[in-house]
């Protein structure tokens, strides 16, 4: 939809204040409702206009599926290396109290790197099955 | 008054979603359901003030976002059937 | 390169206004935030004068103001042939050969254009810009061309270089 | 000062209803698609700007008025865009308004 002048100059305008609400969103999960969950879906939502404006291919360039799947996958280790440590630490899995000195901190260093690890995985993972959904189209089928 | 704006946005809600399910063609629906998140963001908004926690701008800052992306992939995907599609690029091989 | 500091000071900016909270912690999470944006933005091949219009900035409040009021107007307009019984309006489609030659300046024209209500851009193509007005009156403004005149001053006052054209209105 | 405050904040938002439900009235009884779109842009206009409007004199020179801020201009800047690309899709797809007066050049644009 290139072609489009109004979509592309606003979707262009639109991009970067969408990215820094995602991460806003990100590191303040503590504060205002929101989250690793919420703010990977926003960053995906970017993405994803980029894509539909764009196109598939240069989405794919500007954000590789590769790439996609190596942020996916450290997510999920952030997460669980979070809970291990928390476990070398001697408490359970995810107990924040053991990350830190003190149980406050640690509450809030827990909180960010497990939200952070969500948000990388989330982000990933839905610009991931866009990309799979957008290239399965009518047109492609027929060509 | 924070509750009667609400109520007035509610009548609205309602009006519109008459408007959706009437139809009659796909592109009254559309209009109705992309104002129908318009809506929703003004309805969240005065409800975070209604409740003392105007945190809830966030939310109503996510919808209008996610309300945008919505209508414009409809748009693409009645039009073209292929939400990948790109007119510049239709003779590269897809990668 | 003008535009990457522009767009980074922006979003430096707009993270200070939503996030609230000031401290050293938040800062290094603000900066990061800002870089890998800006990063993203380049590598998207976004970042121009059309996603940066620094240009435009000093003259924005002055256009704004200008379609509030023309905003504020018509809407009284609209809402009143909507509550009006039988039958007020005279839907008319009209083209008009847009004034602005950049794909921003069409945009601002066709978005102002489309945000007063009783009138809404169909298609902009090359230049020309096909509207639907609510009434025939709504049209012939449109014909007229205020708002184009507006659009074009206000895109040529934020011009750097081209300072010695003539005055369209 | 409060009070005045207060009651400048009450009459915004109660215009921002009354614009809102207009638009819906308008949403249900205009005839067709195109006169439709007119409707809509009242409730997205008139009703979005008073109601925030409203809401920002309550939050006073706070982060919360530059979130409503924030909301505004995102709200103002995709509103029209979603309309005009809805429009210009309808078109494209042939859905014909019914028009008292059609001065289009058909000559150089074609619907």
């Amino acid at each position: 939809m290139r072609e489009h002048t109004v979509l592309r100059v606003v979707v262009k305008l639109l991009i970067a204040p969408i990215l820094i609400f995602a991460l806003y969103v990100q590191f303040h999960g503590d504060y205002s409702p929101g989250g690793g969950f919420q703010a990977g879906v926003i960053f995906a939502a970017a993405i994803i206009l980029y894509a539909l404006i764009f196109g598939l291919a240069e989405a794919r360039r500007a954000v590789p599926p590769g790439v996609l799947r190596v942020i996916g996958a450290l997510g999920v280790l952030l997460y669980a290396g979070t809970g291990v440590y928390a476990m070398l630490s001697g408490g359970n899995f995810l107990d924040y109290d053991y990350l830190a000195h003190d149980a406050v901190h640690g509450q809030h260093y827990g909180l960010l790197l497990v939200e952070f690890g969500v948000g990388l995985t989330v982000s990933s993972v839905i610009t991931s099955v866009f990309y799979v959904f957008a290239g399965r189209g009518r047109r492609r089928e027929q060509s | 008054m924070f509750l009667a704006a609400i109520i007035g946005v509610a009548v609205t809600m309602l009006l519109i979603l008459i408007r959706a399910l009437l139809g009659p063609s796909a592109y009254d629906r559309i209009l109705a359901l992309n104002l129908f998140g318009t809506k929703t963001v003004l309805f969240v908004s005065v409800l975070g003030f209604l409740n003392g926690r105007p945190e809830f701008l966030d939310l109503g800052l996510v919808y209008a976002l996610i309300n945008f992306t919505g209508t414009i992939a409809v748009l693409k995907f009645m039009q073209y059937g292929d939400l990948g599609w790109d007119e510049a690029s239709k003779d590269k091989p897809d990668v | 390169m003008r535009y990457l500091l522009g767009l980074i000071v922006g979003l430096a900016a707009l993270w200070l206004l939503l996030s609230g909270h000031y401290s050293p912690l938040f800062y290094a999470f603000g900066t990061g935030s800002c870089l890998l944006t800006a990063w993203i933005c380049w590598r998207m091949r976004i970042v121009d004068n059309e996603t940066v219009p620094l240009h435009l900035l000093a003259h924005a409040p002055v256009y704004i103001a200008w379609l509030g009021w023309e905003i504020a107007k018509s809407n009284g307009d609209v809402a009143r042939r909507i509550l009006s019984p039988g039958r007020s309006i005279s839907p008319t489609m009209t083209t008009r050969r847009v004034g602005p030659a950049t794909d921003l300046g069409r945009t601002i024209y066709a978005n102002s254009v489309t945000l007063t209500p009783g009138t809404v851009t169909v298609g902009l193509r090359d230049g020309l810009a096909e509207v639907h007005a609510l009434t025939d009156a709504n049209a012939r403004d449109i014909e007229e061309g205020d708002m184009d005149r507006r659009v074009q001053a206000f895109e040529r006052r934020g011009g750097v270089r081209d300072d010695h054209s003539h005055d369209g209105g | 000062m409060t009070a005045l405050i207060d009651m400048a904040s009450w009459v915004l938002l109660a215009g921002g209803a009354v614009f809102s439900v207009i638009g819906g009235i308008g949403i249900l009884r205009m005839p067709d698609f195109y006169t439709r779109m007119h409707a809509a842009s009242i409730t997205d206009t008139a009703g979005m700007a008073l109601m925030l409007a409203g809401l920002m004199l309550q939050a006073g020179l706070t982060l919360v008025t530059a979130k409503l801020v924030f909301i505004m201009v995102f709200l103002i800047i995709t509103s029209p865009t979603a309309t005009h690309a809805l429009a210009r899709a309808a078109l494209h797809d042939g859905v014909r308004p019914q028009l008292d007066h059609d001065r289009r050049r058909h000559t150089e644009i074609e619907p």
